[in-house]
C-alpha cells in the first residue's frame, strides 16, 4: 500500500471514531491529530490495539504562556506500516491535569514523572513513589517559562566574584564590529 | 630452642626475599602491560611506592572483627605455601617447614586464606565484595580440577606426595618433569592462569563490573597487608611450579629468572585478553585443562 | 627518638615521597571531563609514569578528580565519597566548571564554586583542560604533597562547620551520616 | 541380671517415665529426660566392658547380644552426640507441644541405636533397626506439616531396606540354621555363588538406605530437615551412621571374601563419590539452611562410603575417623541453625542477615564447623580428608580422586553460603531485636566445635580407638605406620606432621592479626555495614543491599547439564509406570464374575489344546 492510502485510512477511521479529532499532515510518513485531552486515551488506546501503533516513542510538553496552556504531544510509530503518528492536545496551565496513560504502555511512567516534575503536571493516579530528576527540590518546576532560572541560581548558590566582565557575547560582538543583531536573536538576549 | 630460632629466622629472611621479589615483579608486569600497549609505564620500583603509601595511610576503616581478620587469613596462606614449598634446592637455611607438609596439605592451605578474604568481604556488606566472592569461589571450583589431577599425575607417577622428594627425582635424573610430564605441566600451566586472576580470568576484582570486588571495603592498612600477602603469595606459587615442574634452583639469579618467565605466562596472556564471564571461565576449566590433566593421569599410571 | 621532632620530620619526608609517587585517582567524571582522561591515561600522554592510576572505590583512593559541573543532585554524592576516602585525601577540580561555574553559570540545579563544599587542592582551568594541563596539574599536586601542603582534608575536618552549613544550603534534604574522623 | 538387660531396662524405663510424666509437669519430664540419658552414657562407659556378651533364648529363637571394640566405636558417637543433643534439646523445644511424645520417641531412637551396636544376632539387629526407623520417623512428622510428603519418603524407602535384610535374613537363615551373626560370618564362604552375592547387596540396601546413598537418598533432605533441629543433629550426625556400620561390617565380613570383589567395591566407591558430588551440587543451590545441611550430610555421608568400599587402612581409618567427625561438626551446624530458627523464625538465607554481631558464640562454632568440614588445615576436617585422599591415590584411585576432589572442593561454596547468610553481609533493621541463644543452646554446640579443633590437632584421640574397633575387625594395627597421636602417614611412607604446622598458622595468623590491630589501633575505626562505597549512596535504614538470592547462580549455570533432573523424578516416573501396570492388571480383574468364567473357559479350551503335548 502506498504512504498516501495508508494515511487516508488512518484518518478516516480515526474520525470515524473520535469525532472532535483534527488531522494535519507534516510530512510524508508523519499524521498529525489534535484532540481533546479528554479523548487521549481513549485515541491511544486504540492506535495501539487496533492499528498497530505499539510504540511509544515519546511523550513532549510545550509551554505556551502567552496562550494560559500546555500542549501535550504522544509520539506514537507503527513498525508494520513505518509511519508515525503525533496526538496533540492542550491542558489549562493554570490546572495542569492529565489522564495517566502508564497502563497502556508502561514506559509512559518515566515521561510522566518527567513532566510531573519539569512542568509541574499532574497525572491522575499516577505511581511515582519518590523525586525522579530532581532530588530535593522545592523551588517552581523549572521548565515552565515563568520560572526565571538566573534569579534562581543567583539567590541559591554562592558566585565567586570576577565574572562581571563577562558580557552578553551578542552586545559586544555588535559594540566591536558594528555588525546589526536580527530581530529574533535579541528576543533571546541575556 | 636453637631449632625454632633458626626456623623463625628462615622464615623472615624467605618473606623478606618473596615479598621483595614478588612487589618487584608486580611492578615489572606493569611495565611489560605498559609497552605492549604502547607505553612508557612506571618505573619497575612503583609498587614498592604503592605498597609504602597504603601503609602510611593516616586512616583505616573496617566492618567488624572478621573484615579486620580477612587479611590477616590472607596473609597465613602467603607465608605458609612460602613455607612449606622449598625456595631452593638442598640448602638448611630456606628449609623452614619443607619435611611437615606435602602436596595435599599445600592445595588446602592456599585455599584457606581466600575463604577467610571471603569471610571479610562477606562482612562489609557491600554486595560488591559477596559478587566477587561467589565468582571467585566458583573459579576456584574450576581451576582446582586440572591443577589437582596435574599433582595426582605427579603423585602416582613418582610415588611420593612431598615436594622435597620431587626436587629430588629431578636433582637424581637430571631431567625436569616439564620434560618428562608434559601434559601435567601443561594442565598445571593452565590452571595457573586462573590461579593468577589476570584477564581473562579476573572475574574477581573486576573493576569496571564490581569495582574490585572482595577488595572494595578495603584500605589503607588492609589493602597493604592484602598487596603484601598477594606478592608474597605469587612469588610462593611461581617457586612451586619451578620447584616441580622446572628443577628447582640452585641460587637466586636461577629462581629469579625461572620464575619471571613463569610469571609472564599468565600476564602476557592476560595484556591480551578481554574478560571472561564467570561460568565461561569455569567451563574453559573444565574444558581443556581437565582433559590435558586425564591425559597426565593416563601417562603416569600406564607409561 | 621517635617523637623527636627531627626524625618526625625525616618520617615525613619519606611519606611524602611515596605519596607522591602514588595517586590512585576516583575520577568523578561529570560533563566533558571525562572524555579527557582517558588520553590522559593511555598511550599518548600516559599519566601512569607518574604513578597516577585509577582506583575501584573511594576507600582505596587518593585523589578526587572532579571533572565538570556538579549538579546538587551529584554534589551530594560527591561529598559522600569524599568522605568515604581515607586519609589523606586530595581533590582536583577540573575546568571552569570547578571554579566559577563556567557555562552553567546560570543554571538552576548545578553548583557554581566547588571550594565552597570540598576542599580543593589544586584547580585546573580551562573548559576544558587538554591532557597537557591536567599532567601539570598532577605534577603541581606533587609539589604540593611534597612541600606538604596539600592539606585539604585537614582544613576540611576544621571548618567542618562552615562545609556543613554550605552543603546544608543546597542539599535541603540531608540524609547523611556524619562525618566523624 | 545382667549389664546389658540394665542398661536397656534404664533406657526403656526412662523413656516410658519421661511420656508419663509429661501428664504431670514439664519440669519432673526434662528431670527424667535428662537423667535418663546421663544414666545411659554413664552406665554404658563404667559398667559395660567390651567383649561382654549375654545368650538367652526368646520364643524359640537364640539371641545374642554383647559389645565389641567396634560397636563400641559407634556408639561414641551415639552417646557423645545424643547427650549434647538432650542438653540442646531442652532449650531448643521449650515452649513446644507433645513434648512427652518428642522426649519418648528421642530415647527410643537412642536405646534402638545402642541395641544395634549391641545385637550379636540377625533377629534382634533387625528389631532394633525397625525400632530406630520408626523412632525417627514419628520425630520426622512431630511437626505434623508435610507429613505427607516428608515422612512418607522416608517410610517407604526405609520399608523397602527392611523388606531386603529380612530377605536376607530369611536367605541366610535357611542355609545356615542360625541367627548369630558370627555363625553367618563363619559360614559366609560356603554359601552358593548366587547366594554369596545376593545376601550383602540386600543387606547393604538396607544399609544405603539409612546412610543415604546416591539412588536410596531421596528421603533424606526432606527427612533431615523437618525434624526438629535438636533431633536433627543425631539423625544425621549418629543415626545415618548405623548404616555406615553395617556396611563396615558387610563389607568387612562378607565382601572380601568374594572370589572377585574388586568390582563390587569399585561400584560402591564410585557409587559414593557420585553421591557426594551429586549432594555437594544440590547443597551449594538450596536456599533453606536445613536443606543445605541436609544435602551437604549426604555428600559427607558419600565421602564416608568411598573410604568403606576402598576398604585399605588407610581408608578404613579415614572413614571410622570422619563418621566421628562428621557427627561433631554435623551436629554443631544443625544446632546452629536451630539456634538461629528459634531466636529470628526463619532459616532462609534469602531472609536473614547480619547476624554475626548478634550471635557471636553461635557464629564461632559455626566458623568451627564449617572450616571443619570444608577440610582447611588447622581443624579435624582434613585430617579425614588427607586420610581419604592419602588412601585413594596409594591405591590407585585415580579418578576417583579427582572427584572427591571435586565435591570437596565445591563443598567451599555451601560452607561459604551458610556463613555468609546467616551472619555477614549487612546488619538489618529487621534483625536489631535479636539475642543469642541461651547458654543451653551454645555450650552444647561450642563443644562439638571444639571437638574438632582438638582432633585438627591430635587425631590419635580417636584414632586410637578406631584402630582397636578396626582390629577387632580383623585389620593389623596401624599405630605408628599410618598415624600416631599428631603425626599422619600414608601408605608410601610420606608424613604430615601436624603439629608444627598447626602451631605454625596460629602463629602466623596472631602474629599479623597483632601486627595490624597494634599498628593501626589509633587509625582504625569500626563503620556500619550501612556505611559502604556504593557509588557514592547511601542506603537507607531499611533498605537491604546484601546479595542473597540466585548466590551461585553463574557456578550453577556452569555445572547445570548435571543438575536438570532430580532423582525423584525418575522414582516418579518410575511410580506412574507402576501405576500403568497396576491399571492393566485391574483390567484383568475385574471383579465381573462373567469375565472370570471366561478367563476358566479359556484356561479349559488350552488346557484341552496341550493336552496330547503335556500328557501325552
Amino acid at each position: 500500500m502506498m504512504m498516501e492510502e495508508i494515511k487516508t485510512t488512518i484518518i478516516d477511521r480515526i474520525k470515524l471514531h473520535f469525532s472532535d479529532a483534527v488531522e494535519k499532515e507534516f510530512s510524508y510518513n508523519r499524521l498529525d491529530f489534535s484532540v481533546k485531552k479528554e479523548t487521549v486515551p481513549s485515541i491511544l488506546f486504540y492506535l495501539k490495539e487496533e492499528m498497530g501503533f505499539k510504540h511509544l516513542s515519546h511523550i513532549s510538553c510545550v509551554d505556551w504562556l502567552e496562550e494560559g496552556e500546555f500542549e501535550m504531544i504522544f509520539i506514537l510509530w507503527s513498525p508494520e506500516e513505518k509511519i508515525k503518528v503525533f496526538i496533540h492536545t492542550r491542558v489549562d496551565r493554570s490546572n495542569p491535569v492529565m489522564d495517566n496513560i502508564d497502563m497502556i504502555w508502561r514506559q509512559a511512567n518515566t515521561y510522566e514523572r518527567e513532566m510531573k516534575e519539569m512542568y509541574g503536571i499532574q497525572f491522575t493516579g499516577l505511581e511515582a513513589p519518590e523525586e525522579f530528576l530532581l532530588e530535593d527540590w522545592n523551588g517552581p518546576p523549572p521548565m515552565r517559562r515563568d520560572f526565571d532560572t538566573e534569579a534562581y541560581a543567583a539567590k541559591t548558590y554562592w558566585e565567586r566574584p570576577g565574572r562581571e566582565d563577562a558580557l552578553d557575547v551578542r552586545e559586544t560582538v555588535e559594540k566591536r564590529t558594528g555588525e546589526v543583531l536580527p530581530e529574533f536573536a535579541k528576543k533571546y538576549k541575556r | 630452642m636453637g631449632e625454632i630460632l633458626q626456623y623463625t629466622w628462615g622464615a623472615i629472611v624467605s618473606f623478606v626475599l618473596a615479598f621483595f621479589v614478588g612487589i618487584t615483579y608486580m611492578g615489572l608486569s606493569r611495565i611489560v602491560t605498559a609497552r605492549v600497549q604502547n607505553r612508557i609505564g612506571p618505573p619497575w620500583y612503583q609498587n614498592f611506592f604503592d605498597v609504602f603509601k597504603l601503609f602510611s595511610k593516616d586512616t583505616s576503616i573496617h566492618h567488624g572483627i572478621m573484615h579486620h581478620m580477612g587479611p590477616a587469613f590472607m596473609m597465613v596462606t602467603a607465608v605458609m605455601s612460602l613455607l612449606i614449598i622449598p625456595i631452593f634446592n638442598g640448602g638448611s637455611f630456606f628449609t623452614n617447614l619443607n619435611f611437615h607438609g606435602d602436596l595435599i596439605f599445600l592445595i588446602y592451605i592456599m585455599v584457606f586464606g581466600p575463604l577467610g578474604m571471603a569471610l571479610g568481604a562477606g562482612q562489609t556488606g557491600n554486595p560488591n565484595s559477596a559478587i566477587g566472592v561467589t565468582r571467585g569461589l566458583s573459579q576456584i571450583v574450576g581451576f582446582e580440577i586440572p591443577w589437582v589431577m596435574a599433582l595426582v599425575a605427579l603423585m602416582i607417577q613418582y610415588k611420593t606426595t612431598s615436594i622435597v622428594d620431587l626436587m629430588n627425582i629431578q636433582a637424581e635424573t637430571g631431567k625436569w618433569l616439564m620434560f618428562t610430564s608434559p601434559f601435567a605441566f601443561i594442565a598445571a600451566v593452565l590452571a595457573m592462569l586462573g590461579m593468577f586472576r589476570y584477564a581473562p580470568f579476573d572475574i574477581v576484582g573486576a573493576p569496571q563490573e564490581l569495582a574490585s570486588g572482595p577488595m572494595s571495603e578495603n584500605g589503607g592498612k588492609y589493602l597493604f597487608v592484602m598487596m603484601s600477602s598477594g606478592a608474597v603469595f605469587a612469588f610462593a606459587k611461581l617457586t612451586l611450579y619451578v620447584d616441580i615442574f622446572m628443577g628447582g634452583a640452585n641460587n637466586l639469579i636461577i629462581l629469579v629468572v625461572k620464575t619471571f618467565i613463569l610469571y609472564m605466562i599468565p600476564v602476557l596472556y592476560g595484556i591480551v585478553s578481554p574478560r571472561y564471564r564467570t561460568e565461561q571461565s569455569v567451563r574453559f576449566f573444565w574444558g581443556w585443562p581437565t582433559l590435558f590433566g586425564l591425559l597426565a593421569i593416563l601417562q603416569a599410571a600406564f607409561l | 627518638m621517635i617523637n623527636d621532632k627531627n626524625s618526625q620530620k625525616i618520617v615525613d619526608i619519606i611519606r611524602n615521597y611515596a605519596r607522591k609517587h602514588s595517586l590512585w585517582i576516583l575520577a568523578y567524571g561529570t560533563g566533558c571531563g571525562a572524555i579527557e582522561l582517558p588520553p590522559t591515561m593511555t598511550s599518548r600522554y600516559d599519566a601512569e609514569r607518574l604513578g597516577v592510576r585509577g582506583a575501584a572505590t573511594p576507600r582505596q583512593a587518593d585523589l578526587l578528580l572532579i571533572t565538570g559541573y556538579l549538579t546538587t543532585k551529584s554534589l551530594k554524592r560527591v561529598i559522600r565519597v569524599y568522605e568515604q576516602m581515607q586519609d589523606p585525601k586530595y581533590v582536583i577540580g577540573f575546568g571552569s566548571c570547578t571554579i566559577n561555574g563556567g557555562m552553567y553559570w546560570d543554571s538552576y540545579n548545578t553548583i557554581k564554586a566547588l571550594d565552597r563544599y570540598l576542599p580543593v587542592d589544586v584547580y585546573i582551568n580551562g573548559c576544558m583542560p587538554r591532557p597537557e594541563a591536567v599532567l601539570s596539574g598532577f605534577a603541581k599536586l606533587q609539589e604540593l604533597i611534597q612541600d606538604g601542603k596539600a592539606n585539604g582534608a585537614k582544613e576540611y575536618k576544621e571548618n567542618l562547620k562552615w562545609y556543613r552549613d554550605n552543603q546544608k544550603k543546597v542539599i535541603t534534604n540531608w540524609k547523611m551520616p556524619e562525618y566523624n574522623w | 541380671m545382667n549389664m546389658i538387660f540394665i542398661l536397656f531396662a534404664v533406657l526403656l524405663g526412662g523413656a516410658l517415665l519421661t511420656f508419663f510424666s509429661n501428664k504431670v509437669s514439664g519440669l519432673l519430664r526434662d528431670i527424667f529426660f535428662l537423667l535418663t540419658v546421663l544414666a545411659a552414657g554413664v552406665f554404658f562407659y563404667l559398667f559395660i566392658k567390651k567383649g561382654d556378651t549375654v545368650s538367652f533364648s526368646l520364643a524359640g529363637l537364640n539371641l545374642q547380644w554383647g559389645l565389641n571394640a567396634f560397636g563400641w566405636y559407634f556408639s561414641l558417637i551415639v552417646l557423645g552426640l545424643s547427650t549434647l543433643a538432650a542438653f540442646y534439646a531442652l532449650a531448643y523445644m521449650r515452649g513446644k507441644e507433645r513434648l512427652g511424645y518428642f522426649y519418648f520417641n528421642f530415647l527410643v531412637s537412642i536405646l534402638s541405636m545402642l541395641g544395634i551396636l549391641m545385637s550379636r544376632d540377625l533377629v534382634s539387629f533387625f528389631v532394633f533397626w525397625e525400632i530406630m526407623t520408626w523412632s525417627s520417623y514419628f520425630i520426622v512428622i512431630y511437626n505434623g506439616k508435610n507429613v505427607q510428603r516428608n515422612g512418607i519418603n522416608y517410610i517407604i524407602f526405609s520399608t523397602i531396606g527392611a523388606y531386603a535384610m529380612l530377605t536376607a535374613i530369611v536367605l541366610v537363615y535357611t542355609n545356615t540354621d542360625s541367627l548369630i551373626i558370627s555363625d553367618m560370618i563363619t559360614s559366609y564362604p560356603q554359601f552358593t555363588p548366587v547366594l554369596q552375592i545376593f545376601v550383602p547387596i540386600l543387606f547393604l540396601m538396607a544399609f544405603s538406605v539409612k546412610a543415604a546413598m546416591m539412588p536410596l537418598h531421596v528421603w533424606a533432605p526432606d527427612a533431615y530437615s523437618n525434624s526438629p533441629m535438636a533431633y536433627s543433629s543425631v539423625f544425621s550426625g549418629a543415626l545415618s551412621k548405623m548404616g555406615i556400620y553395617g556396611m563396615i561390617i558387610v563389607f568387612v565380613t562378607m565382601i572380601s571374601y568374594l572370589p572377585d570383589s574388586t568390582w563390587f567395591k569399585e561400584i560402591f566407591a564410585w557409587l559414593g563419590a557420585i553421591t557426594a558430588i551429586m549432594g555437594t551440587l544440590w547443597a551449594v543451590s538450596q536456599d533453606d539452611a536445613r536443606k543445605l545441611l541436609a544435602y551437604s550430610s549426604i555428600a559427607q555421608l558419600g565421602y564416608i562410603i568411598t573410604g568403606v568400599a576402598i576398604g585399605t587402612e588407610l581408608a578404613m581409618l579415614s572413614a571410622l575417623f570422619l563418621a566421628v567427625l562428621h557427627g561433631l561438626f554435623k551436629g554443631a551446624l544443625f544446632m546452629a541453625v536451630g539456634a538461629i530458627e528459634r531466636q529470628t523464625g526463619t532459616v532462609n538465607f534469602t531472609e536473614v542477615t547480619g547476624l554475626i554481631r548478634k550471635m557471636p558464640w553461635t557464629f564461632i562454632a559455626s566458623l568451627l564447623a564449617i572450616i571443619a568440614l570444608a577440610g582447611i588445615p588447622p581443624l579435624g576436617g582434613f585430617v579425614g580428608k588427607w586420610m581419604l585422599y592419602e588412601s585413594l591415590i596409594n591405591s590407585n584411585h585415580y579418578i576417583l580422586v579427582i572427584a572427591i576432589f571435586f565435591a570437596s572442593t565445591a563443598a567451599f561454596l555451601y560452607c561459604y553460603k551458610f556463613l555468609f547468610g546467616f551472619f555477614l553481609g549487612q546488619e538489618e533493621k529487621e534483625w536489631e531485636h535479636v539475642k543469642e541463644a541461651p547458654a543451653l543452646m551454645v555450650v552444647p554446640m561450642m563443644i562439638l566445635a571444639i571437638g574438632t579443633v582438638v582432633l585438627g590437632t591430635f587425631p590419635g584421640i580417636i584414632l586410637k580407638p578406631a584402630d582397636i574397633a578396626m582390629q577387632s575387625l580383623g585389620y593389623a594395627p596401624t599405630e605408628g605406620h599410618l598415624w600416631s597421636m599428631s603425626v599422619l602417614f600414608n601408605e608410601w611412607g610420606d608424613q604430615v606432621l601436624l603439629k608444627p604446622l598447626v602451631y605454625a598458622i596460629a602463629g602466623i595468623f596472631l602474629f599479623f592479626l597483632i601486627l595490624l590491630t597494634v599498628k593501626g589501633w589509633k587509625t582504625m575505626r569500626y563503620v556500619t555495614t550501612k556505611d559502604i562505597s556504593s557509588s557514592g549512596e547511601v542506603p537507607l535504614e531499611d533498605e537491604n543491599l546484601t546479595f542473597s538470592i540466585n548466590f551461585f547462580q553463574p557456578f550453577m549455570r556452569a555445572a547445570g547439564p548435571v543438575m536438570k533432573k532430580r532423582m525423584i523424578t525418575y522414582y516418579r516416573e518410575f511410580g506412574k509406570a507402576i501405576d500403568i501396570l497396576f491399571d492393566f492388571t485391574r483390567r484383568i480383574y475385574n471383579g465381573n464374575g462373567q469375565t472370570y468364567a471366561i478367563y476358566v473357559m479359556i484356561f479349559l479350551v488350552i488346557l484341552l489344546l496341550l493336552k496330547n503335548n503335556l500328557f501325552g
